[in-house]
């Protein structure tokens, strides 16, 4: 969590090369030009990712291309709330949106505060699937979602691997999850859940009296504390958490875990910001891509071949654990799974 | 300043304070205002001083109208010029004798020597000088009191009002801050407004006397006349007349029928004014002799017997039963033989006529009466 | 012989008349002049922020900038039928009225002992009753369910490391009225403590001269002449305490206890976000507090309160004899649940490796702490030195302005007959009602829309934080405007001063105690306002509480922000020095 | 019950108000304390009230040690069954003024009803049954003052201590509930304390009377008594003898030679005490005559002429310049003729010497006067 312990222990800068424009690991980031200009300004981001991860993120960018970066982090709510309001005043203050929700980021564009953006790896991208809206937004990667559990509750031996083991009785009020509205990743995941084991798994889940935390945070903090044995977080989560000490073991069933998008996107102000344009750019890059990996997510960019987190292979998009919730499927069964999950979870609001 | 006070009346919600006020005060004449206990005097002044916005007529100080109901002008306090003695002391307890007394002087942007030493002054005056470094709260209640006095008295306002700035100090100090403030008063031909429930104070102060009952003056005029003269019956009792006796008829002679059993009492003049009246004369007045003592019985001399003798100093006042059942007050000097009477003793009483007042009960019957205890006697 | 008892005066009825409430009816300033620009202000910094909110419950569309449309709907309202919504209230409701007494009780308990009794080191008595205030209350609910949370807080692990056989659970009601009830108790501390130590001891020893014993005394005048202080924090703290999200979040989620305050919450965080119900939630509660606040001024019109008059306030103590260290004790038993207990969990959690403990016995491992948390994170990094920097800029700022215009519309309401004191009143309690996180919106719309350029700059955290806090403000100075007696002023007026002049010579220095109070209150607020800044804030105008939020927002291992509360708290204490200073009682 | 303080001392920081006091008041006897401002009256009933912890000395009700310093024994104030009217009112703002006065019957633990109707009564013998249900505020300070005087009255105390209770009434008013005290202090047998500065008051109401100076008692006796035989001469001049003059010498005949010019004067009686006395007489008792009346000078007649000359009502109050420069004051009836002495006027003023007393000046002179503005006069 600390700001000076640099990003390196995640993963080794890679080379750079400034001799004609800004190359980094052997790909062109920004032309001469471009650079020249971006050099000396500055991007500034809203992000509703969690603080660690953009804060790495962002340092991160700093270290290897040398511009000037700024987050301000905020719930996906209020995020929203502020840019639209900016937007709508002609008081926009940020260059880049990064969102964990889609549907977010479409209202955005709605609003016409994104602008579309192509990335020298664009042709990828849109094969991928991964620019939206044409080119108002792009994933920047997947963010990858299963469950946890605290190793000081559970012993070695019966530690869950799968799915399935959260039914054990052990598990009996102490698993932990977070409200379905809360970003389109808890959406994804009880889609996957209901799509692969179908609904009553959903309902024995219920039965086993799962806490419905508001928040990401509180839910992590129950679980390291042991509070709960187990909980859904996403992998990033069950990455940076054993890192800070804390007695957390990530699990990726076979059977799969719910990946979704996390749209990154270039605002009217950002548009004619070359900084702002680097960031894109070196969000996308071969070097951007490898240290998201490294922090527990899954790269949007496929070419760059399977990626490790820690000791976790990664699953790569369109591989049998990786099931991706797509625009359709949302548009389909967003409301049936939301109903659903309310139900089973007899969760109000 | 002159002070014109025309058809002033004050009301908090519904309690009408004062009604219908009409009062002039000449300029550097000292008025002072006897009333009852809540009959609105207070309440007199804070419409002057500015503090009360008055529900009707005008005030005016000097030739400038500070208030007008009509026309709805109102003169914030600070500009009136008017200083006031509150009745509740409205010494500040943050600040020392000192600082309480300099303050009007401050506000004068007098140099800090300078207000010091006129601070002292009066400080001095009021005999506190010793305590000019006291927290303020730290003092007895009579020297609260004339800390209160000496802030006011430093201000040298040109309309002075005292709200019973007096009625805590001992009858020495009193006679001497009484005099003080005449001469002051005096000297710099202030205006000033006194409420007083000390009738030496009020007769040693007073240009003029206003006699105050239920938000209104009944009487305004000089001591001497207020006290030859009172204008009824009520104030003649509220100005220490001890005997007031209902009249039932009168004939042309001068003699007049008490209420009651009947007694009649010889009476000088006519009696002013119709309505009902009553017979008023001075315990002071009445004589007391032996019983049998002397003749033919004379004009206004009955029978009686003493039923209370209260020891009063240079004078001893007594209470008579007489035959009628009517009781007389009668006051004699404590040093004179005989004057000690003994409860029961039979005794005759005698009244010289010129000495015997009829006056009208009420004037104006419309205002009602104010808070007056009955008299000990009718 | 007897003297037939005089006749009454003049019969006469005296209907209570609000302007009365000082014994001497208001009367001056009638007209606008005092209250016209207070209520030019109070619109700009109230009255738009919030109209457009609640606007927007009878909008359709989100009334944001450039989105501002006019075709009207009551759809919204609907959300107020929704099933949930009533257990939720029902919650909402147990808790707020529970949490309040708690509150009151602590806080004018604490209050009275260190204003008007003779307990021992009463400086530290003055201190417990303030501390409290320092820990946000969502850190104080953090570091409760680390101490208190079923199977996992320290002090079940404690307790089953004693073998005793007891379990502690806040995450229920009763935990809920608890924790809220503590936080919130320096409200009501602060405001009683002023209002009791403007005390005239005259009026007490009356009641023991005339056969009351010490505790009737203090029931039948102590307690009732500090009535406006009391009744006022209870407001707050009720309200307050109902629209509280962070508590909640930490320990209602997890007992599964809807409230409130998550479910707005939960409105405001689907996509797209419900507003403008949140919005129509908010009017009925505006709707509701602005009674409650009319009816507290109905009630307290009836009589007045006046205890600082002018024929001298005396110091004096209640001496308590036998009760002095029971009561001390009592004192101290708070003072280690609210803060010492808390503090020593963050304390832990900000050096110990694992969040994770299974029994206390392995604090004592090797290597099992390490202090890194208070090193490049925080003390060591200048970004952390410049967030505290602009948080201590806001706090004071807002604090500041915040005390001025509390007192500017608190003596216009209480002291003048000023046009529009109710509606002064009425805008000025406004903030209490409207959800920060709703309010928040509003506010953020009105700076965007202004022309003047204070979004983006700390002032308009300043500006916004004097708009929140303007109820807290108005309570605590009104409380003890309405026990200086008038004549005090007034007589400084006759003595030729303006009365402006009159105002700061007399009736301030004489409210010293009550207005310092009301900044240590704001100060404190400031500094930890949280939601309201979410919407406001930028890189360069970064404060304390959401740099701690943000560390919390990681979830999972706190160091940082166990670190860097614990910091805080210590920055909140040396803040709250001078006021402390300041607040000395009358005659002390 | 009676009240006994011996060696009663109190101090507020290093302020000594009270000083090594004694006194006893006999179980129903009723005592009237006359002291300057701040000589330490309020003081004394706080601590018999028990609202102040003395710094010396023991108080003692009816046969309970209540306070002893060298024990440290101190009874709370609600243990004592003292009632006390303050100076300061103390009357309850947040309560009306029924609710006011019902409080020690509540504490009495009477039921409603009753409670009501004792208030009342008591509130109907003040003149105040009209305002039973007015927010104590919102009076006047005469009606406060009343409120507070019901409240104590209402509470039938064993002992009660009355600091100034009438002070802000009016005169009339004031001879009622006068009387209606003192019957109600017969009548109930109460042991009463009693702080007034007006005498007539005091003279009513007081079986003994004390004069405070300086912290302490300087003479406990009857009123008549202490009219006729004043201890000192700073008494005489406290109980309004007008006419105090240093004595010179004096020869063994009884006649004194004044300090000054050295006018001498003829007194009956020998002085009492050594040190320095003075010659003192009533106004009351000088006579004024035209100048050059009568043939042969008599004793203690002197030529003078008159420089001031006061109406006061029933008397008319004049101050005669003698030829050695002596301010002599005289008082005479003002309707008998020839009161009215025009200023300036040369006159002839004679004392009967059984009328001039020769008192010392002080005693235990070790105790210094409180702050005491210079008398106008000698
Ligand atoms: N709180 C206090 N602190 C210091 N000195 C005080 C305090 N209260 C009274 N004194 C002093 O004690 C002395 C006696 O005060 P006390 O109130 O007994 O006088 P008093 O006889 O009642 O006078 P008054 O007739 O004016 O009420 C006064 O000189 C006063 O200055
Ligand atoms: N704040 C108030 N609200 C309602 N009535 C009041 C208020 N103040 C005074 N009164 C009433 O107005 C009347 C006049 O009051 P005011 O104070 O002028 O009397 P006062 O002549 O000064 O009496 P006192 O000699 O006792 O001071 C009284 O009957 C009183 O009850
Ligand atoms: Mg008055
Ligand atoms: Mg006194």
């Amino acid at each position: 969590a600390a700001e000076a312990s640099g990003t390196d222990d995640l993963l080794p800068v890679p080379a750079r090369d400034t001799s004609d424009g800004l190359v980094i690991a052997g790909e062109t980031i920004a032309d001469r030009e471009l650079y020249e200009a971006a050099r000396d300004s500055s991007v500034s981001i809203f992000s509703g990712m969690g603080f660690e991860t953009e804060d790495l993120t962002v340092r991160r960018f700093r270290e290897e291309t040398g511009i000037d970066a700024e987050f301000i982090r905020m719930p996906s709510n209020k995020l929203l709330e502020r840019v639209l309001s900016e937007a709508g005043a002609d008081r926009l203050s940020v260059d880049i949106v990064r969102t964990t929700d889609t549907k977010a980021t479409d209202t955005l564009a709605e609003a016409g505060v994104l602008v579309p953006y192509r990335t020298p790896f664009d042709e990828e991208l849109r094969a991928n699937g991964v620019v939206f809206d044409d080119g108002r937004y792009i994933s920047s990667f997947y963010s990858l979602y299963a469950f946890a559990y605290n190793t000081r509750v559970v012993p070695p031996e019966e530690a869950p691997t799968e799915w399935a083991d959260l039914l054990q009785p052990r598990y009996r009020n102490a698993i932990g999850t977070v409200q379905i509205g809360a970003g389109s990743y808890n959406m994804a995941l009880s889609d996957l859940l209901v799509q692969t084991f179908g609904e009553d798994y959903l309902r024995r889940l219920g039965e086993q009296g799962p806490i419905v935390y508001d928040s990401v945070a509180v839910e992590m903090e129950a679980l390291s504390r042991g509070e709960i044995a187990a909980a859904t977080v996403g992998l990033n989560n069950g990455i940076a958490l054993p890192r800070s000490g804390a007695p957390i073991k990530m699990v990726i069933p076979d059977s799969g875990a719910s990946a979704a998008y996390t749209p990154l996107a270039l605002t009217t102000r950002g548009a004619d910001n070359p900084a702002a344009q680097v960031f894109m750019n070196w969000q996308m890059s071969r070097s951007g891509q490898e240290f998201a990996a490294a922090q527990g997510f899954v790269p949007a960019r496929t070419s760059l071949g399977a990626q490790k987190a820690g000791e976790f292979d990664l699953p790569m998009p369109g591989d049998p654990g990786f099931l991706l919730m797509t625009q359709q499927d949302r548009a389909e069964r967003e409301k049936d799974v939301r109903k659903l999950w309310r139900e089973v979870f007899d969760y109000s609001g | 300043m002159r002070v014109l006070l025309s058809g002033l009346e004050l009301a908090y919600g519904d309690v009408v304070a004062v009604r219908n006020l009409d009062l002039e005060i000449e300029n550097g004449e000292s008025v002072v205002l006897l009333g009852t206990s809540g009959c609105g005097k207070t309440s007199t002044m804070r419409c002057i001083a500015g503090l009360e916005e008055p529900t009707g007529g005008t005030i005016t100080i000097g030739d400038r109208v500070v208030y007008d109901h009509a026309t709805r002008r109102n003169v914030p306090a600070y500009k009136r010029n008017v200083g006031m003695v509150f009745q509740s002391y409205a010494v500040w307890p943050h600040r020392t004798v000192l600082e309480n007394v300099s303050f009007p002087l401050e506000i004068k942007k007098l140099s800090r020597a300078e207000v010091r030493t006129r601070a002292m002054e009066v400080l001095e005056l009021v005999g506190l000088g010793a305590y000019a470094e006291r927290g303020a709260s730290m003092l007895s209640g009579g020297q609260m009191q004339r800390v209160a006095l000496a802030r006011s008295m430093a201000m040298e306002p040109s309309v002075l009002l005292l709200d019973e700035p007096l009625s805590n100090l001992d009858a020495r100090l009193r006679d001497d801050l009484r005099m003080e403030l005449r001469r002051i008063q005096v000297e710099r031909g202030l205006t000033s407004m006194y409420v007083t429930h000390d009738q030496s104070e009020a007769l040693a102060l007073a240009d003029r006397i206003a006699i105050m009952e239920g938000g209104r003056i009944t009487q305004l005029a000089t001591p001497r006349e207020l006290f030859t003269a009172p204008r009824t019956a009520s104030i003649a009792r509220f100005l220490g007349m001890g005997n007031v006796f209902g009249v039932q008829s009168s004939d042309a002679s001068g003699r007049h029928v008490l209420a009651g059993p009947g007694l009649t009492v010889a009476a000088e003049g006519r009696p002013a004014g119709t309505g009902a009246h009553s017979a008023c004369f001075r315990p002071e007045d009445v004589v007391i002799e032996p019983a049998g003592s002397g003749g033919a019985p004379e004009t206004n001399s009955w029978n009686g017997t003493v039923r209370m003798s209260v020891y009063q100093g240079t004078t001893v006042r007594c209470q008579i039963e007489l035959d009628g059942g009517y009781l007389v007050e009668a006051s004699c000097d404590s040093e004179t033989a005989g004057s000690r009477h003994a409860i029961g003793e039979p005794v005759r009483v005698r009244v010289a006529p010129e000495r015997v007042r009829i006056l009208p009960d009420e004037i104006g019957a419309d205002a009602p009466a104010p808070a007056m205890p009955k008299a000990a006697v009718a | 012989m007897t003297v037939s008892p005089p006749r009454a005066d003049r019969p006469v009825e005296a209907p209570p008349d609000p302007a009365r409430r000082t014994g001497r009816p208001a009367r001056r300033h009638s007209g606008w002049k005092a209250s016209g620009p207070l209520l030019a202000i109070l619109a700009f910094l109230i009255l738009i922020p919030a109209g457009l909110v609640l606007f927007g419950a009878f909008s359709v569309d989100v009334p944001r900038p450039g989105s501002i449309g006019l075709d009207l709907t009551l759809e919204n309202f609907a959300v107020l039928a929704e099933p949930e919504i009533r257990q939720a209230s029902l919650n909402s409701l147990i808790i707020a009225t529970g949490a309040s007494l708690l509150a009151v009780l602590l806080g004018a308990g604490v209050a009275f002992l260190a204003a008007r009794t003779d307990v021992p080191a009463r400086p530290f008595v003055y201190l417990v009753g303030l501390t409290p205030m320092f820990l946000p209350s969502y850190v104080g609910a953090l570091a409760w369910s680390m101490l208190g949370s079923p199977g996992a807080g320290l002090l079940n692990i404690l307790f089953r490391d004693l073998g005793i056989g007891l379990e502690v659970n806040l995450y229920s009601l009763g935990g809920l009225v608890f924790v809220m009830g503590m936080y919130y108790a320096p409200y009501a501390f602060l405001l009683v403590h002023a209002s009791m130590s403007m005390m005239n001891p005259d009026l007490e020893e009356a009641a023991v001269v005339h056969g009351g014993t010490h505790r009737r005394m203090v029931r039948s005048v102590t307690v009732p002449l500090a009535l406006p202080a009391i009744l006022g924090s209870a407001l707050l703290v009720f309200v307050l305490v109902f629209e509280n999200f962070p508590v909640a979040q930490v320990l209602a989620s997890p007992g599964s206890i809807d409230t409130i305050p998550t479910y707005i919450y939960r409105m405001m965080n689907t996509y797209p976000s419900r507003g403008n119900e949140a919005a129509a939630l908010a009017v009925v509660l505006v709707a509701v507090v602005l009674i409650v606040t009319w009816l507290q001024r109905r009630a307290l019109a009836k009589r007045s309160y006046t205890t600082v008059s002018g024929k001298g306030v005396k110091a004096g103590r209640i001496r308590l004899g036998g009760w002095r260290w029971p009561a001390f004790g009592i004192a101290a038993v708070y003072f280690a649940l609210a803060v010492v207990l808390p503090l020593l969990a963050l304390a832990l959690t900000s050096v110990r490796r694992s969040p994770y403990i299974g029994s206390l016995s392995e604090l004592f491992e090797e290597g099992a702490l390490d202090l890194s948390a208070y090193g490049a994170g925080t003390l060591g990094s200048f970004s952390f030195w410049s967030i505290v920097g602009n948080s201590v800029l806001v706090a004071v700022g807002a604090a500041a302005f915040g005390t001025i215009l509390s007192f500017l519309v608190a003596y216009v309401v209480y002291r003048t007959r000023a046009r529009g004191r109710g509606a002064l009143e009425g805008i000025s309690m406004t903030p209490l009602a409207v959800p920060a996180i709703v309010l928040g919106m509003g506010l953020l719309w009105t700076w965007l829309m202004m022309p003047v350029q204070l979004y983006g700059t700390l002032w308009v955290l300043v500006v916004a934080f004097v708009a929140v806090q303007m109820p807290q403000g108005l309570r605590s100075v009104a409380a003890s405007i309405q026990s200086t007696d008038r004549d005090l002023e007034d007589a400084a007026v006759l003595l030729g001063a303006r009365r402006r002049r009159a105002i700061t010579a007399v009736t301030v220095p004489l409210m010293r105690t009550a207005l310092s109070a009301t900044f240590l209150l704001l100060l404190m607020l400031s500094m930890r306002e949280l939601t309201v800044p979410l919407f406001l804030y930028t890189n360069d105008t970064k404060i304390l509480s959401i740099a701690i939020f943000d560390q919390f927002e990681n979830g999972g291992a706190l160091h940082v922000a166990a670190a860097m509360s614990l910091l805080y708290c210590l920055i909140m204490f040396v803040l709250s020095y001078l006021p402390r200073r300041f607040g000395k009682g009358l005659g002390e």
